[in-house]
């Protein structure tokens, strides 16, 4: 079976986010009344399984593994059957 | 010439009536293509026919010309012609390198434009078995204070740090103009130099019948079909935007592996030749190594790996998707070659083979496609003699008076007591503030070889294991440019190689980037004349041949040329490394000399622009030169020089400032004192063939000597010591007023953080 | 003689310039090593160099900690055998948890290439054996070199003395002008608790030579052979 | 008012995706049987605006400004009222 994960990785709240400061710097700059900005990125991974148990044993694998550095960020996922639209 | 007319494939349909357009081509190269292959090509070959023979593939413009060109010397290995040009460094080495454009490419979208051009600059390089060792970029933009340009600047700056580094390879210098004829138009020029044992130098002209063709790198996929060739061979905004190809996005890692996957193949001797896929892509790459090795190809497009679905041979022989290479391997050496792809974990796909028959034939699977004779595409394209259109702007004599009489006037206004602040903006002034906001993004030291990175008069590489090393600088003068393209061009071949000569440097060679407008307009064609006059005569002059080079021309916006530029990137020679001049203010006590020329003006310099003015008369005396080159080395020789300092943007004022900011030390010095130029003039004005030279006290009399023997006239202005800039009569500033308005300016400029 | 294995992932780009920087060292022998087949048997002491391993996609580091080399770097240094990463080295080896912490974009969002000064924080490891409050001058060049840790890890490297080098002026404060890219507590490099494992983000390797503008990491670099041949005033008799 | 904006910038299909193509090969190689990964960013900003209108029209901007770029990127959003989980 064909499956489309979307895994969104994004920094732990404690652990700063240099890359969101930066933006939200800029969007001030533009004049808009940011509070907060985190930086985060999105990975749409198209993949065969044998069935959903075993998909979502897979996107762990690659959440874990690769995704997600576990000592600075987390990561969610979002798992559709097909191929992506 | 006839060919086979057996072609079933489904391009072979009848071509749609616009298709001359639709590929580019004139109905004069029309009628040509026919004549030539002696049918009606089909639709495919029509394409391939419109890639190659597109101004930017072909030069039709400017071959000609480009011919007029001092290509011999006993240093030239491999002159222009060839992915990049080489000369010979001595105990078997060459030096190869080239300078290439990616303008278009920039200006559409300034990150992965600029990027791919280093890419591409690169490939040219180690295509040739060269390692690269270094590259440079030349960038031109409008001002800073439109965002148009910071946005290009930044784009443009980030992609080429991105790229190098990640491929590793220092950029060791560079050249920035802002001008307003860039705004639209922004200029990426890139140059790589790289090191090969001569017996080791791979050419594309060595293919033999029989061997495999592989295609190695990236998957070919939709993006840029026909992009550089078509992008760079017309106007910017001219035509629909449907020409405008999908944006090319550049991979470095694979770049990274492709290059060592080459060097590897070149070093074990397993290939007969190495092609990188530039512009016009599988169809240029495999047409002019077959061309140039007088053989045929047989290519299937099925093979070709893709990244997109239901791609068409015309797709696939016009995409030109980056990191790419087209590999001939040596009979019998197939599985080395697919072993060492495999090793640096690249997809390498055996497309073809090398045929007898001059005949380059495209089959997708069992079905023949296209069939044409390499030479055709690669050699056969029209040359137009611009000269016979050329003419000067009609205008010239009324818009272009001697004003010099209004300028010095509008300078004398200017109350002298100011003249310290002038000086201070004109070194924040983003023509002459320090460019390390930019370089510090670059990897400037990686492979361990640089001696002297970004910010001295020319970079300086050692070369591991030998005594010797090379310098290398990139340069223009479009200020001059723009006011006589002749003296500009010229002006710019003296600067790099007086900037190669400051550092101790032997001049070898130099690369030339041509960016000019239209060459279908009057003016524009007699730019392009003038341009490559004035690098000749320079290169005659100076005793330095041409050895590769680019064309980059319709760099217009709705009708308006950029100034014509000339980029020139120079190498030369140290036979000790450890001699070179160094990057120094040298000691308290020593003595600062001005040699060559006095004679400048503000006409065309950045003081000028500060002050609206840009105007004639500007000259170069180029025999003079000659002899302020010579004199330097001779100086250096007899080890007589602390240190030296061209003299460029913003005059002897801001050569004397910089000098002065290598260590942080003062100096106390005296304007020379030469009839006709004013005190103003004589600080900011500019002129070719100058430069600051620093000496030991106990030396001035020998360097004074060595100065009438060259017949290069010296004037002593003063001594290193304290903490002022102190010029008699006018200003006297301390040095760390001088520090802060260099190393900030651009950064303010462009509205960053120092 | 000291025996170095330098790694060389896809996209390493050091390896040679240590191989050449090592080759200064008297007493020490260096052979470069690809990463699928690395086998660290015989050698003393392990390199990994920088680079843009992977293109430094998905993080800097991250894929590279997925070679086989890893596992075998994990048993070299469990057997207490020396390991020093540098740059993208550095970051391989945080990736693949032999050193605490992370390293993320730099403060600016810039690649920055630039002469540094270091403070030494600790002599206790083979890296820096007699140069304890030494401030050497080193070349950086890295987009991703901002060390980063939760509140716990940081405080536990600071109280066990993993933090070897930090970023000063050349005086030795540890000034927020000084620190190039924004790390926590200004570290430059860090150690693992078993001292046997240094990853820094400046590059020794680059200033080993006075004609290249420096030689504070020959004074790295050369603590080697005699840290293992037991003649240096160090822990690692 | 407070909003909190999620958007995700994704390379357009026809623009190659390096990074995705070096994912690709990194989740092969720990045995996942992947076909296609498709690499974007997610940026999380927490700002005040009058009201949605303006809110959405703050995300336009942020997205075409700073955010994505048009030449070869795609961006898309979704907007929620209150502070961020
Ligand atoms: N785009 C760039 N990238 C890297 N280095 C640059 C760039 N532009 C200028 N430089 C470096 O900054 C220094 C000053 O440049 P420039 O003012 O053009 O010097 P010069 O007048 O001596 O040619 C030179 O060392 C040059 O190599
Ligand atoms: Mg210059």
């Amino acid at each position: 079976m064909i499956f489309v994960a979307t895994i969104r990785v994004l920094p732990k709240s404690e652990v700063r986010d240099p890359q969101g400061e930066a933006v939200r710097g800029a969007l001030r700059s533009l004049g808009l009344a940011v509070s907060e900005v985190r930086t985060g990125k999105e990975i749409v991974v198209t993949f065969e399984a044998a069935d959903e148990t075993a998909a979502r044993d897979a996107v762990r694998v690659m959440g874990t593994e690769l995704l997600a550095n576990p000592v600075i960020e987390d990561y969610a996922y979002e798992l559709k059957e097909g191929a992506p639209a | 010439m006839s060919s086979s007319p057996m072609l079933t494939g489904t391009e072979a349909a009848q071509p749609k009536l616009d298709i001359l357009g639709e590929v580019g081509l004139t109905p004069f190269e029309g009628a040509r293509v026919r004549e030539l292959v002696g049918r009606e090509p089909n639709a495919l070959e029509w394409a391939m026919f419109g890639a190659m023979w597109s101004e930017h593939c072909a030069y039709k413009h400017s071959k000609k010309l480009l011919r007029t060109l001092p290509t011999k010397g006993p240093h030239v290995a491999l002159g222009p012609g060839e992915n990049a040009g080489a000369v010979d460094i001595g105990d078997g080495l060459l030096c190869a390198f080239k300078v290439e454009s990616h303008n278009h490419p920039s200006a559409v979208e300034p990150y992965q434009g600029a990027a791919t051009g280093v890419g591409g600059i690169l490939r040219d390089v180690f295509a040739m078995g060269a390692r690269p060792v270094a590259v440079l970029n030349a960038l031109f933009f409008g001002p800073p204070s439109a965002p148009r340009a910071r946005r290009l600047l930044s784009g443009v700056v980030g992609g080429i740090s991105y790229y190098g580094n990640c491929v590793g390879i220092p950029d060791v210098g560079g050249h920035v103009s802002f001008e307003d004829c860039y705004l639209e138009n922004p200029l990426v020029n890139a140059m790589c130099v790289g090191l090969v044992q001569r017996d080791r130098l791979s050419r594309a002209n060595t293919a033999k019948p029989g061997s495999a063709v592989y295609l190695v790198g990236s998957d070919t996929g939709r993006d840029g079909i026909a992009g550089a060739s078509l992008l760079a061979s017309f106007e910017l905004g001219a035509g629909s935007d449907a020409k405008r190809p999908s944006v090319q996005v550049g991979n470095p890692f694979l770049e990274k592996l492709l290059m060592e996957a080459t060097l590897e193949l070149v070093e074990l001797d397993a290939v007969e030749a190495v092609q990188d896929l530039g512009a016009a892509g599988l169809t240029c790459a495999s047409s002019e190594v077959a061309a140039r090795s007088g053989v045929g190809m047989r290519i299937d497009v099925d093979r070709v790996p893709r990244r997109a679905k239901n791609m068409s041979p015309y797709e696939v022989m016009l995409s030109e998707s980056q990191e790419r290479m087209l590999v001939i391997a040596r009979p019998g050496r197939e599985g080395d070659v697919e072993r060492i792809f495999r090793r640096w974990e690249l997809q390498g796909v055996r497309i073809g083979e090398v045929t007898e028959e001059k005949v380059l034939t495209i089959s997708s699977g069992a079905e023949v496609v296209a069939t044409l004779p390499p030479a055709l595409l690669a050699d056969e394209a029209p040359e137009y003699d611009v000269s016979r259109w050329a003419a000067p702007p009609r205008v010239a004599g009324d818009t272009l008076p001697d004003r010099a009489d209004v300028a010095a006037a509008a300078g004398n206004e200017r109350p002298l007591h100011k003249i310290g602040l002038e000086l201070l903006d004109l070194l924040a002034s983003p023509a002459v503030a320090s460019r390390a906001v930019i370089y510090r993004t670059y990897d400037q030291m990686v492979g361990t070889d640089t001696v002297l990175g970004p910010g001295a008069d020319a970079a300086v590489l050692r070369i591991k294991g030998r005594a010797d090393g090379i310098a290398v600088a990139i340069d223009a003068q479009p200020r001059v440019a723009a006011l006589d393209p002749f003296v500009g061009a010229a002006a710019a071949v003296a600067e790099a190689l007086r900037n190669v000569v400051c550092v101790g440097a032997t001049p070898l060679a130099i690369t030339d980037c041509l960016n000019l407008g239209n060459p279908e307009r009057p003016e524009g064609a007699w730019q392009l004349e003038r341009t490559i006059a004035g690098i000749s005569a320079a290169c005659v002059a100076l005793g330095v041949p041409v050895v590769s080079g680019n064309v980059s021309l319709y760099n217009a916006t709705r009708g308006a040329d950029i100034w014509p530029t000339a980029v020139i990137g120079a190498v030369g020679h140290l036979g000790d490394v450890t001699r070179h001049i160094p990057v120094t203010s040298g000691r308290p006590g020593d003595v600062v000399m001005l040699a060559g020329s006095a004679n400048v003006a503000v006409g065309a310099s950045t003081y000028g622009a500060s002050i609206g003015v840009h105007e004639g008369p500007i000259a170069i005396d180029l025999a003079l030169e000659a002899r302020l080159q010579r004199f330097i080395l001779a100086a250096h020789e007899a080890g007589a020089l602390r240190a030296a300092h061209d003299r460029a943007e913003g005059g002897l004022a801001v050569a004397l400032a910089e000098l002065a900011l290598r260590d942080r030390v003062g100096m106390k010095v005296t304007l020379p004192a030469v009839r006709g130029i004013d005190k103003r003039a004589a600080l900011f004005g500019e002129g070719p063939s100058g430069a600051v030279l620093v000496v030991g006290p106990s030396l001035e009399s020998r360097l004074r000597a060595l100065a009438a023997q060259h017949d290069v006239p010296v004037w002593t202005l003063g001594t290193i010591g304290g903490d002022l800039l102190e010029i008699a009569p006018v200003l006297g500033l301390p040095i760390a007023s001088l520090v802060d308005a260099h190393a900030s300016g651009l950064a303010r400029a462009l509205g960053r953080e120092a | 003689m000291t025996r170095v294995a330098i790694l060389r992932y896809p996209g390493t780009w050091s390896e040679r310039d240590f191989q050449h920087a090592l080759s200064l060292v008297p007493g020490v022998e260096s052979d470069i090593l690809w990463h699928e087949d690395a086998d660290l048997k015989g050698y003393d002491a392990a390199v990994v160099p920088g680079g843009f391993t992977y293109g430094d996609y998905v993080r800097a580091g991250a894929i590279a900690k997925l070679s086989p080399a890893t596992r075998e770097l994990r048993r070299f240094a469990d057997a207490g055998k020396l390991v020093l990463g540098s740059c993208n080295g550095f970051q391989i080896l945080c990736e693949a948890g032999l050193l605490p912490g992370a390293l993320v974009r730099n403060r600016g969002l810039e690649f920055r290439c630039d002469w540094v000064h270091l403070r030494v924080e600790r002599d206790d490891t083979p890296w820096t054996t007699g140069l304890r409050d030494a401030v050497l001058r080193m070349p950086i060049a890295h987009g991703e070199g901002c060390w980063v840790a939760d509140d716990e890890t940081l405080a536990d490297v600071e109280s066990r003395g993993q933090v070897v080098f930090r970023y000063t002026d050349e005086r030795g404060g540890a000034t927020a002008a000084a620190n190039p890219n924004g790390s926590l507590a200004n570290i430059a490099g860090v150690c693992n608790e078993g001292r046997n494992v240094v990853g820094l983000m400046p590059h020794p390797e680059r200033c080993s030579e006075a004609l290249l503008g420096g030689t504070d990491g020959y004074r790295v670099l050369a603590n080697l052979a005699p840290a293992l041949a037991g003649t240096a005033p160090a822990l690692y008799r």
